[in-house]
Order: C-alpha cells, then structure tokens, then sequence
C-alpha cells in the first residue's frame, strides 16, 4: 500500500486533453490507494521533459508512467530509470516495439502513425481526395504524425494541406475560413483534438461548410460529441486517453503487490466513435472520455 | 524698462523651411497608413482571387484585426503613458476562465459573472500600476512576474475546481442574458439579409445555412473595437487626460514637477489596459462559449507589436490610437492574407518579424523628423 | 535705486504680510541631510534671492515649497495659514509656479501642450469637457510673441527648440498661471548675455505686478541685479538675511563661498567671480 | 598661486557614517546569496528525504542550473551592457535545428556543422547588434522581430527538407566526432565509478548497465556553466573590457565621448549571448540526440529572469556574474525542488511570478544602498 | 599682467605652432547648420577661451574637436599634419581631452572605474592582460586628494558626489592624462564660488605645464580671468578673435550678445552680466 507512481506526459501546462489524464491517475489512484502524480514541461519542451523524468527516477517512485514522443531524447532517461529499478509503462505517443527496446513493462496508447493512417483509409473510402489537416501544435512531432499519417491513407502528398493553426480559438478559426475560401474543393478537415476541433467547428458553421464537408477529429471533448450527434462530426478518433492513464496505474500496482502483468500490450485506440451510442461519450467527454 | 528690453522675435536663417505638403505628411500615424496602403496592394495583386475580398473574406480578416485593435489601444495607451504590460495575454486567460467558473461552475447568472471579471480584472491592473509606481521598478519585470502568476492561477484553478483546463457551456447558461448579447452578438442581421435578397452578397449555396447570406451582421467584436479606438483617440488628443498621458511618458519627473498626477495617471492606464483585456476575453468566452486555459498566449506582444507598427514609441510619451488601429489591422490582414494567398503557414512569423522590423525603422525615421531629436 | 543698477525696486515694507513663509524646514533624505533647519519668506511684489554654493540645499528648499518633496520637520504658512503640500498640485492650486533647475519640459510634446501641461484648458462639449485646443494655441504664440519667441506654430515640438527658447517656455508658463509666488531655480546659469538680460527684465516685470519672486543664483551680479533681499544658505543652514543696500556684492560672495578660504580666492580671481 | 588656491580637503558632516559590516553586505550578488541561502534551507527542510540530494536527485537539479547559467551569463553581460536578447529561446530552437540539418541531413562531419553553426549564429547575435546600433532601436523591439524569424525558420526548414518538426539520429552520426564528447559528453567518470565502489554513491539495479553508479559522470552541460561563469566573471570584473561594458551600459553617450568603444562592446555582447545561446543549444542536441522545433521556448524570459534575480539592472550598467548564477541556481532549485516537494506543477509558474516580484524588490533595495541613487 | 587679474599669464608668441589648427569647420544636423565656416586655433601654454551665445555651436565646435562629430567640411591639422578623428578614442590618443557640458560621467560606476574609463591601466598576467585595479585605486584617491577632495573610497559611487564633485572628477581625468589638448565646455556654469575659483586655478596650473586649453564660458568674467585669447562664435559663424588686452570687458560682452540690442541690455542690467 501507498506506492507511488508517477505520469510524465509531454504536454504543455495548457493542453486541456491531458486533463482526462490527469483524472485517469487520480481515479486509479484512489480506487487502487496508491500515490499519483502528474508532471509535464511547462511549455511542452521535450528536452525539459526529460529532465523531469531524470528528476522522477531520483525520487525514487516504484514506477514511472511517461510518453515515448521522442525515441532521441527520452530514451536515455527512461533506460536510466529503468535500470536504477524502477517499472516503466509506456503510453500514449511511441510504439510497442519501441517500448519493448527501451526495456519498459509494456506500452498502452494509439501509434499516432498508424492512427491516422486508418483514418485516412477510411476516409479515401468514403470518397475524399483533398483534407485540410488543422494543426494546432505544430512544434509536436506526435501531431505532424496524424496529419501524415492521414495523408499517407488517402494516398496522397501532404504538402500544404497541413497548416500551423496556432492555439488562439479565434486564430484557428479565422486561419479555417481563410483556407477554406481560399481552397473552396477541399473534401475534408481533421483536425487533431478538441483545441482545433472546437473553433473548426464554429467555422464550418459560419462559412455554411458544416455538414457539407467530410470532418473528422482525434481525441475527443464535449463540443465534439455535441458535433458527431448534430452528424457536423463525421468520426472522432477515441485513444481513450482514460484508459492509458488508468491502466497502467492499476497495472503497476498489481504488478508491485502480486506479480502479474498482462502478456501484452494494449491498443486504447484508434477506435472511431460515430453518431451511434453516443450517451456513455456525451456525459462524461472532457472528464473520462 | 520692461518691455523695451525684450528682443523682437527673430526668425532663424539657419534652419531649411520644409514644405506644407511634406509638414502635413509628418504624423505619428504616417507609418501605419504607408504600411497599410502597400499591404492592401500587395494582397489586391496577389491574393484577389483567392476569395479574401469578397464579403466572407473582409469579415474574416476583419475580426481577426478588430481582435488585434482591441488589446492594441489598451495597450498603445499605457505604452503612450510610459509602460507596457507583458501580461495582457495571461490576463486574457484569465479573465475568460474566471467567467467561466463563475457562471458555469458556481451558476451565477452571466451579466453578474461579467461584471465581477472586469472588477477583478481592473483591480489587478491596477496593483500591477501600483506595484510599478510604488517601487519605480520596469514595468517590464512587474508585469512579467504577473504574466507567470495570473497564467498559472488560469491553469491550476479549473483544475481544483472543475478537474478540467477547458470549462464549456457557457452559450447554455447564457441564453436570454441581457449582458451577453453586448459580447457576443451580432449587430445589422437585418440589412445583410437585404443585402443578400438584392444579390450585393453571396448567399450560402449548400449545407444547413443555405440561402441565408455569408456573412450575417457584424461581431460585437468589431463593434467594440470602433467603440474602443474612437475613445482612446478622443482621450488622448481632445481631452486634458490625454495631455497627462503624453506627459507622463515623456517625462514623470517633469510632468510631476508640472503638476500631472503622474501617478494616478499610469495606474489608470493599467487598469485600462486590463479593461481591454477583459473585453477581449469576454468576447472570445462569449463567442466560443468556452475557457480554456491556454487563450491569450503570447498576445502581449502582439498587442505590443501592433502598437510599435503604428508609430509609438516603446520609451512613451510618443504615439498615436489611430495608428496602433492601424498597426492591427496590418497585422491581421497580414496573418490572414497569407493563409489566403497559401504561402506555407510556418513562415508567417518570419514575415511578422520583418513586418515589425521595416515599420519600426519607418517610424524612427518619421519621428526623427518630427521632434528634431538626435 | 542704487548704482549698480537702473531696475526699479520695490520697497517691501516690513509691515507687509508674507504671502509664505517656512519656518525651520528640515529635509533628510536617508543618511543625508540636506536642510537642518531653514527660515524663509516672501512677500508680495518683493525678489527674494536664495544664494548658496553647490549642494547647500537650494533646490531642496525651493522643492519644499513647491510641494515635490514634503519636508522632514518644519512649518509652512500660506497666507497666514498652515499649509500641507501633498504634491506638486496643491502648491500650483495655492499659486505656486516654478521653473525647476533641470527644466521641467516634455522635448517629445508640442510647445502649447507643454505650455499647458497641468492646466489644460477645458470646453465643454455636451455635458463632457475637451481640451480647448485652439484657445491653447493662441494663448502660447501670444505668450511666446511676447517673450520675443517667434515659434513656426504651437505644434511644434519642445525637442526643436533652443536651450534658451525652452528656458523661456517654461518661465513663460509660469507668469501667465498667475501666480502669486514665482520661483525661479537657477534660471540663469545655461543662458548667454540677451537671455539672460531677458530673464531678469521678466522677473522685474513680474514683480511689478504684485507677484512674489523666489530667485536662485550662483551669480552674485544677476542676484544683485535684481533682488531685494538675499539669503545665503551653506550646507544646509541659513547663514542670514539681507536687505539690499545693507550687503555689499563682496560681502555677499563671501558668504556664499562659505567664508573660509576666501581670503586667497578674493586674490587669485580679482574679485572676478 | 595655483596649489595654494585649493581648498583642503573636507569631510562631509551631512552624511552619517555606515558599520563596515553594513558596507561589505552591500554588493550586487547580495540578493541573490540571500536568496539561494532562503531557497536551500527551506527545501533542505521540507524536501530533504524525497530524493531531492541523493546524487541524483542533486545531478538533476544542478543539470537545470547550469542550463540557466549558460543563458543567464550572455544575457548577464548583455544587459549590462544596456541592452537585452529576447530572441534568446528561438536562437536555442534554431542552433539545434541547424545542427540537425547539417549533420544529419546533409551528412556533414558533425564537428563541421558545429563549428558552421557557431559562427552562423554569433553572425545573426552581431547582425542584432548592428541593427540595435546603428538604428538605436530599443533592443527589445529588434530582438522580438528575430525571435519571430527564427523562430519561423526553426519550424520552416524542417518541415521543407525533412518534412518533419523534429530532426533525430545525432548520436549516431557523431558516434567518433571529436568535437561532439567537448558538449555531450560527460567528465570524471572513473571518481564516479570509485564512489560507487565504495558504496557511497547509488548504483542501477539491473540492465546493461547494472552495478554501474546511476550517476556516472558531470556532464560537460555543467563543465561549460563553470567555464563561462568564470570567464563572465573575469572578463567583467578584472579586464579593461568589462569597465567598457559597465561603461556603455550605465551611459552609452559619456562613455563613447570618453573614448570607450561602446558599439563594439554592444555588438560583441549581442555576439556573446547569441555564442552561449549555441553552447546550450549544442549540448542539448548532443545530450538528446535530436533537434525540435520547440526547443528553447520561453527560456529568454527565463535567461532575464535569473539575471534579474541575481541582482542586474533591467536598464544596464550594474549587475554581477557570480549574481546571474546564483539566480540561475535559484531558478534551476525552485522548479526541480517544487516537483520534488510535491507541490501542484501548475502552481510552479505562480511561485516563479512572487520568487520574481520578490528578489527584484529585494535587490532594488540594496542597490539604492551602493549608489546614493534617489 | 592686467589689471583684473593675478593670475599669471603666458605671452603666446605669435610664432608659436599651434598643437591644433582647425580651418572653417562646418557642420550641418540635417535642416539645421550648426556651424558655417568657423576656424580655430590652440598653441601650447594658451588657454583660448570660446564665447558665445546659446546655440551658438559652442558644444558642437568643441565635439568635432574632440572626434564626437565629423565636421561636414573643412580641415583639421594636428601638430602640422591634416587628422581625421573617427571616434573619440582617435582623439583621446592623439591627446586631446574633453570635459563635456553633459558630464560624461557614468553614475553607478566607481569614482575609480570612472576615472579611468577608456584608459583603463592593464597588468599582464599569463599573457593575459588584467585590469590593474590597485594602480587605478591608488592614482584615482592620490588625483582626487590633489584637487581637494577626499574620497570614503575609491569604490564610491559617482553618484554619490555632490555636481561640483563629479565636475572635479571629471577635469582631474582630463589632467591626469597628460592631455596635449584641454578642452572645458562651460565647467562653471553650475559650480558655486569656490569650486570656480577651484576649476580657474586649475587651468592656470595645467597651462603652466605647457597643455594648450580651450575652456568655454558664457561668463565674461571668468573668461577674462584666465584667457589669453578669445574667439567669440555667433550663430555658426565666428564674429573674430582677439588677445589679451586687446579687448575691453564691454566689448566682449557686445560680441557675445550679438551686438544687436546691446545698448539697451547694457543700461537695463548695468553692465552687471
Ligand atoms: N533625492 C535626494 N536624495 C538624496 N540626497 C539628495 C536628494 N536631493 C538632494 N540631495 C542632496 O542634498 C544636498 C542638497 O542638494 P541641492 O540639489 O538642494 O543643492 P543646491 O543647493 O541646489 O546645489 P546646486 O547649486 O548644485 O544646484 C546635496 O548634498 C544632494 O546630494
Ligand atoms: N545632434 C544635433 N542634431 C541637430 N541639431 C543639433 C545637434 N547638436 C546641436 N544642434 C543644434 O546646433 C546648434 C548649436 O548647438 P550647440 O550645443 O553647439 O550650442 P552651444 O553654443 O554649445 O550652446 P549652449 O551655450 O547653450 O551650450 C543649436 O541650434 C542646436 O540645436
Ligand atoms: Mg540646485
Ligand atoms: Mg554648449
């Protein structure tokens, strides 16, 4: 009892999906009464952020939870954490070959890649040929993924499909209406979590685009399941962010207390929430979904 | 004696006479309209067709500009006075979030909730004003340290409160508020619909809206930022406030010595500054119906920026309203333009660091000829 | 009227109530004390010179007066009555003006908003009171026109204008608020020979008119020139007062130079000084 | 006459005396000695058992430090030079993006592209300092244009030649490099490894690398701290040239007019913080073995911060070395030390603005005690 | 010797080479003609003194000596040879020292650091080249004692001196240079009585030794105390020069007034300026 375990993610102090995280840990932590904490860089500088795990794995935690958003930087820190003794679980942004290299337990979380290339797969069969990948955080090598991801699916080039959207809500919305206006046969728009999804909305439906053009999301929030019901949303792509923090807290405690691990790792996404069986989604988006 | 003894006014043969014409152009705001000529030129010949300038496209850069306008005469105002906030950004992060948590978490009703963010809002800015003048520290650092303090209360406070950073919900509890509308809505619904009906403008072809015209009033947005400039402009050149402005940045010591009240003055213009801010937020809070802790990043210096393109000096006590509108409304046609005339989105900054550095070597050059200074 | 000058001077009756007087004005500023204790008034239509040598405390004094620093201990009277300065407005609200050693103008600002700087004139437009801009102008190129300044316009800026021009801006501000007292720290010692001459004809001017004139000078001929009585303050401390015609110029400069060495100094500049 | 005519020499009995005591406490690292004194007993008593100064947990936060300290030192000089460099994080950004695409992408010799970037980026430092003097701009305005275009670039660049934000592979190709180990290498590992033997250091548990100690080396990151700590120290106060940079801080037109070559000192010093701005880059990409585009964000901010706080003048002419560090310190303990104390991660920003308001308060204090300014 | 005066004065021989020749220097600030023609002269053991209005282009004159400015036309020989100074370090090398009007003092800097400011005395460590602070401190407290004036230390602020203080810091560095040239734009004009006479002793005392100094003054009387030539400039053009003796206080008066409506100033402050 009261082992503690520590999340590191990669997101800056303001991204607001990380909160589902955030209550994820916190969930777990009480249900299984161990400790949990949540550490990030302040402005989603992955070299501070390996720090951070440097810092962690000296305070001696009896495990760490952290991202994998750069093999480069992180994997030095993580080995290190792992070899001083300390039970590592891979989420969110890596792969499991690549958690299974560096030593981790195992890896729970969606391959942003492989994501957005399903995605693009399914979108190229329901008949787009063009998309507008909204990028809000174009500094994360985990979000230029999905859009190439994406593009890669469809088949064909990304080049400037992607733009550099900025956080500003208005800044997102405005740079949308202005693509779109300028790009009038664009098929479809993804964009990368609630930050962009949210004012791409309003801009669809202030240039009269909304329902009329293919949209699809990662991750999910409120305005975007209020958006797959109205049918504005074609798809959001679930990673079930919950999931990737709840499970490796329960996992590394039962690991700690009786031994066992599951004999593999597990996929929390992408599973593609539509219309259908919505209420689950609706009531608790933005808290645990 | 008396009199006899003064020499009769002289006038100076070593000094060239300049032109009506050439004394004419010499404004302040003389670099804003160059500048804004050759950005509508440059866009007219490259980007017209690209769909910037019909009716959807003007109030897109439209907004985006009014947005730069209203932080930018808060902002040009308090540079005027002597100073500068760092923390207009984190401020607008805040002022949303404390909306948000008052109407939405604690269910205050949305007029009140607004009400009490300007309060709270304006009375930082003027401990933020008062900070700076009881300890005769740069502005720089106080309001630094408040980018940082109020940034992380808008980050940890919806966290304890709500376990979210993005709080939504507000166009819900909004409904049939009476001071929401002043925000977030729309003005002229009525003449663009005839505008529409006459064909002057586009209607929507497809999708939901379809037959309604593109564009359907004009944002409260826009509406405040007229209403902001034509006050900052009026205070700063019709009325004696503006005087004390103009003086306080010249020169406190000089202005105190004349009687100013150089103190109150600067501190005023803090909380001015954080009004600015606050009708920003509540326009966004209001248009997006949600907070989130990240707004605002980094719109001091654009807020900043913005006034500098439009002839003020960072040092005060030099400036104009009407050319820091216009600094914003290069800035947003710039940002909006090059989306519209699809130049790669990544090179936008490099383009607004050269934008700021041409302006700002224009202006030195104008004011230069203006004070006679060395 | 004395030899040494054709100035009219007044005869300031001893009856004569002070328009302000300071009684035992102590100023410290951390560990430095820069008034120990000063006596001083002025009387209507009366030149009151303050001489001392460099740091004696001059522009202290005179600052105290003019509500920029309030004193550490001491007494002022108004017109009779107790009198707290809180800042720089109240003095010039009582009708005080001053013209600042390190002159007190905005180079950035146009002439006639300097010119006004404080004391804007106002016009009310529906309820809501503006700046009288045109009524500004005309009174500061009259008011120049009258010094012998002849400006390109009141919009021009301070910056372009000469030491001396801008030395009479901000003694010409000064005159035409009406004040009752008018000090004048220093306003000599940067000016040639007709600017000067210029100054000292206005002070002379005002007096006339009724206004108590504080004058400060390193210069034992300008304050001669022009002064009724004299006080030489020395680091910190009243050395006295003097009417005019009581004290001789070599007197006087004794005093100021504090009275030591002043021996050597009288033969190494022939009286020169 | 001549020497009879000077008066003897006085002494001023206006002026109380101070203790000598007093007078030796009055230096500008006062705050900052004071300040890292406050910061270490209070997380000495309310953090010492979280790990917090076992060797690792102390490896961790000096590594933070002397990551301030690089960019504290240039920023140090450089303001006390007059002048500062907001373009300090994007610099960092860009150096390592450089770096990245030299050696990885274009296959250089990684000694090469070092070297290349180096001289590259002290080029864009003097090209910010020409324009600062030559057009008399306020820094401020200058190097907030160049944070934007470098910035810019930094995002740009890859996304054209790589089609990526994040450039890897470093560590491979420097595999062998000479000059790679002088920045990402790391110094006394044999002490370390003695340490470990004798128990007193702890050692990995398992792994390839169990049985080796868990620190096991300084890295040259710290060595380099050291270095131009000293360098900085030395050049300010015991060469000719650091009297030139106080002079051209504290008065640039008296110093030019009593001969001191103020626009070379300030282009230098621009070229200085842009050098230490590469030195932080350059160990960074080869610690990590990568470059981003979001490398170095906000860290100007945090560069000017730790200099404030160890006791510079945000005006110029007056700050120490041996101060920046010490703020640095402050800086690199407060943030590690929170998260070790446990505290909320979000709150670190809060407790930055007050530790800020704070010292700044502090050192303007003891600096109205040196000068007699009023 | 004259009759106002107990200084000694040196009897420039008009075949004397001048250290500094300057030949109709012009200089224009964009609209504004600072200066139109003026020339100049400085012999070695003179003291020149330059006169003249406000504005006249007394500091800017100065400034191009001293390599401040570029005069816009006109020629400048040094020692014979023609010389162009790019910035005040070429003019400080070739000897020439200046105490300008806006002190060139830095005050948050030591008295010691200041003193020695683009002069600083290096030692060689390692081949390294230190700044030697000792041989600073020591010089700086030994030059300030010469000049009356007793330091609480070396490491005193310069902003801690009284104006008269940090003017005397000034001109000792000047001196201590050993300066062919001395150059003093307008140190009295803030001074008190005896720091004056203080400064005047000293320029008799650096003459002595040979330096050639030019020393600007808008008062007559302490021009004529030490110069030994007087050149008088008026709005950018020189009015001519004269030596000692040739020219009657009154007259100098009348050319620094511009000659226009002296007759008038004259009778108004008689003769007192
Ligand atoms: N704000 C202040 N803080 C500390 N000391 C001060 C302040 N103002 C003046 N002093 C000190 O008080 C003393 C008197 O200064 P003051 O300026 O009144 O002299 P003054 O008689 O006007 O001299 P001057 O003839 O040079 O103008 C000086 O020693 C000065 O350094
Ligand atoms: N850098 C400059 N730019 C523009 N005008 C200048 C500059 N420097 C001086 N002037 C102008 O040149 C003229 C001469 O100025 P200068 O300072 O040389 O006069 P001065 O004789 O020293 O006067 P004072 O006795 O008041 O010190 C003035 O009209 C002044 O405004
Ligand atoms: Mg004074
Ligand atoms: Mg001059």
């Amino acid at each position: 009892d009261g082992e503690r375990y520590v999340l590191v993610s990669h997101a800056p102090d303001s991204d607001s999906w990380w909160n589902t995280v955030k209550n994820g840990i916190a969930l777990a932590g009480e249900q299984m009464d161990v400790e949990v904490e949540y550490r990030n860089p302040p402005t989603g500088d992955l070299a501070d952020m390996a720090r951070i795990i440097d810092q962690v794995a000296a305070s001696g935690p009896d495990g760490i939870i952290t991202t994998l958003a750069d093999e480069d930087i992180l994997e030095g820190p993580i080995r290190n954490a792992i070899d001083s003794g300390i039970n590592v679980i891979i989420m969110n942004t890596g792969s499991p070959e690549k958690a299974r290299e560096i030593g981790a337990l195992m890896y729970v979380g969606q391959p942003e890649y492989d994501a957005g290339y399903a995605a693009g797969l399914r979108a190229k069969s329901d008949g787009v040929g063009s998309f507008l990948c909204v990028n809000h955080y174009i500094v994360q090598p985990a979000s230029t993924e999905r859009c190439q991801g994406f593009a890669d699916g469809l088949g064909v080039e990304l080049g400037n499909q992607m733009i550099d959207a900025g956080q500003d809500p208005s800044e997102i919305k405005n740079r949308v209406m202005a693509y779109l206006s300028s790009n009038p046969d664009t098929d479809a728009v993804l964009t990368l979590g609630p930050t962009s999804a949210n004012p791409t909305l309003l801009a669809l439906n202030e240039n009269g685009m909304a329902g009329d053009i293919y949209f699809g999301t990662f991750d999910l929030g409120g305005d975007i399941v209020e958006g797959i019901k109205s049918g504005i949303i074609e798809w959001g792509i679930d990673q079930q962010p919950f999931l990737q923090a709840y499970l490796p807290v329960v996992i590394l405690t039962n690991y700690d207390r009786y031994g066992v691990l599951p004999g593999n790792n597990v996929n929390s996404g992408p599973g593609f929430v539509t219309a259908e069986g919505l209420e689950k989604v609706e009531e608790f988006a933005g808290e645990y979904r | 004696m008396s009199n006899a003894a003064q020499p009769t006014a002289k006038t100076d043969e070593r000094i060239k006479d300049i032109s009506a014409f050439r004394k004419a152009l010499i404004r302040p705001e003389l670099g804003g309209i160059v500048g804004t000529i050759a950005v509508f030129t440059f866009f007219l010949l490259f980007a017209f067709d690209s769909g910037m300038f019909n009716s959807q496209g003007v109030m897109n850069w439209s907004t985006v500009s009014a947005q730069f306008m209203i932080i930018a005469v808060g902002a040009c105002l308090l540079m005027i006075a002597g100073e500068f906030d760092l923390s207009v950004g984190s401020m607008i992060g805040f002022a949303g979030m404390m909306i948000a948590i008052f109407s939405v978490t604690y269910g205050w009703p949305v007029w009140l909730a607004i009400i009490i963010t300007f309060v709270l809002c304006t009375a930082i800015g003027a401990l933020n004003g008062w900070i700076v003048v009881r300890t005769g520290l740069p502005s720089f650092i106080v309001t630094l340290a408040f980018l940082f303090i109020l940034r992380g209360f808008t980050i940890f406070l919806p966290q304890v409160i709500e376990r979210k950073t993005i709080i939504g919900g507000i166009i819900d509890v909004s409904e049939g508020d009476w001071l929401a509308p002043v925000f977030g809505g729309k003005i002229f619904g009525g003449l663009f619909t005839w505008l529409a009906d006459a064909g002057m403008i586009a209607t929507f072809e497809r999708g939901t809206k379809a037959g309604q015209p593109v564009v359907d009033g004009i944002p409260m947005l826009i509406v405040w930022a007229i209403i902001l400039i034509i006050f900052g402009h009026v205070l700063l050149t019709k009325t004696k406030f503006g005087n004390w402005i103009f003086a306080a940045g010249g020169d406190a010591e000089a202005a105190r010595n004349s009687g100013v009240p150089v103190n109150r003055v600067k501190i005023l213009m803090f909380m001015f500054t954080a009004f600015c801010a606050t009708v920003f937020a509540v326009c966004q809070v209001m248009e997006f119906g949600s907070a989130g802790a990240d707004r605002g990043l980094l719109k001091e210096f654009e807020a900043i920026i913005a006034v500098v393109i439009g002839g003020a000096l960072l040092t005060g006590g030099y400036g104009s309203v009407l050319g820091a509108a216009l600094g914003a409304l290069i800035f947003g046609v710039v940002q909006q333009g090059l989306f519209f005339a699809g130049v790669e989105s990544s090179l936008f900054r490099v383009f607004l660091g050269v934008i700021l550095l041409g302006a700002v070597i224009l202006n030195t050059y104008i004011r230069r000829m203006i004070t006679g200074e060395r | 009227m004395t030899a040494e000058t054709k100035f009219h001077h007044g005869d300031p009756l001893s009856d004569v109530k002070p328009i302000i007087e300071m009684r035992n004005i102590e100023k410290h500023f951390g560990r430095v004390i820069a008034l120990a204790g000063v006596s001083f008034d002025v009387k209507p239509g009366e030149c009151h010179c303050l001489l001392g040598d460099n740091g004696a405390g001059k522009s202290t004094f005179i600052k105290t007066m003019s509500g920029v620093h309030k004193p550490t201990a001491g007494e002022i009277y108004f017109e009779g009555k107790p009198l707290h300065f809180e800042d720089p407005r109240d003095a010039i609200a009582a009708g005080i003006a001053t013209v600042h050693q390190h002159l007190a103008m905005i180079p950035m600002m146009s002439v006639s908003r300097n010119f006004f700087m404080g004391n804007e004139p106002t016009r009310k437009v529906a309820g809501l009171s503006f700046l009288d801009k045109k009524k500004a102008d005309a009174i500061t190129m009259e008011e120049m026109r009258k010094m012998g300044i002849n400006l390109r316009g009141p919009d021009q800026a301070v910056g372009t204008l000469s030491g001396g021009e801008r030395q009479t801006v901000a003694i010409a501000r000064a005159v035409h608020f009406g004040a009752k007292i008018l000090i004048l720290d220093e306003p000599t010692s940067a000016l040639g020979v007709r600017q000067t001459s210029n100054v000292l004809a206005t002070i002379d001017r005002v007096r006339k008119q009724g206004v108590g004139v504080v004058f400060i000078s390193h210069n034992v001929r300008h304050a001669l020139a022009v002064g009724d009585r004299f006080t030489v303050l020395n680091r910190g401390k009243t050395l006295g007062t003097a009417k005019r015609g009581e004290i001789s110029s070599e007197e006087l400069q004794d005093l100021m130079a504090g009275g030591q060495e002043l021996a050597q100094l009288e033969g190494s500049l022939g009286g020169t000084v």
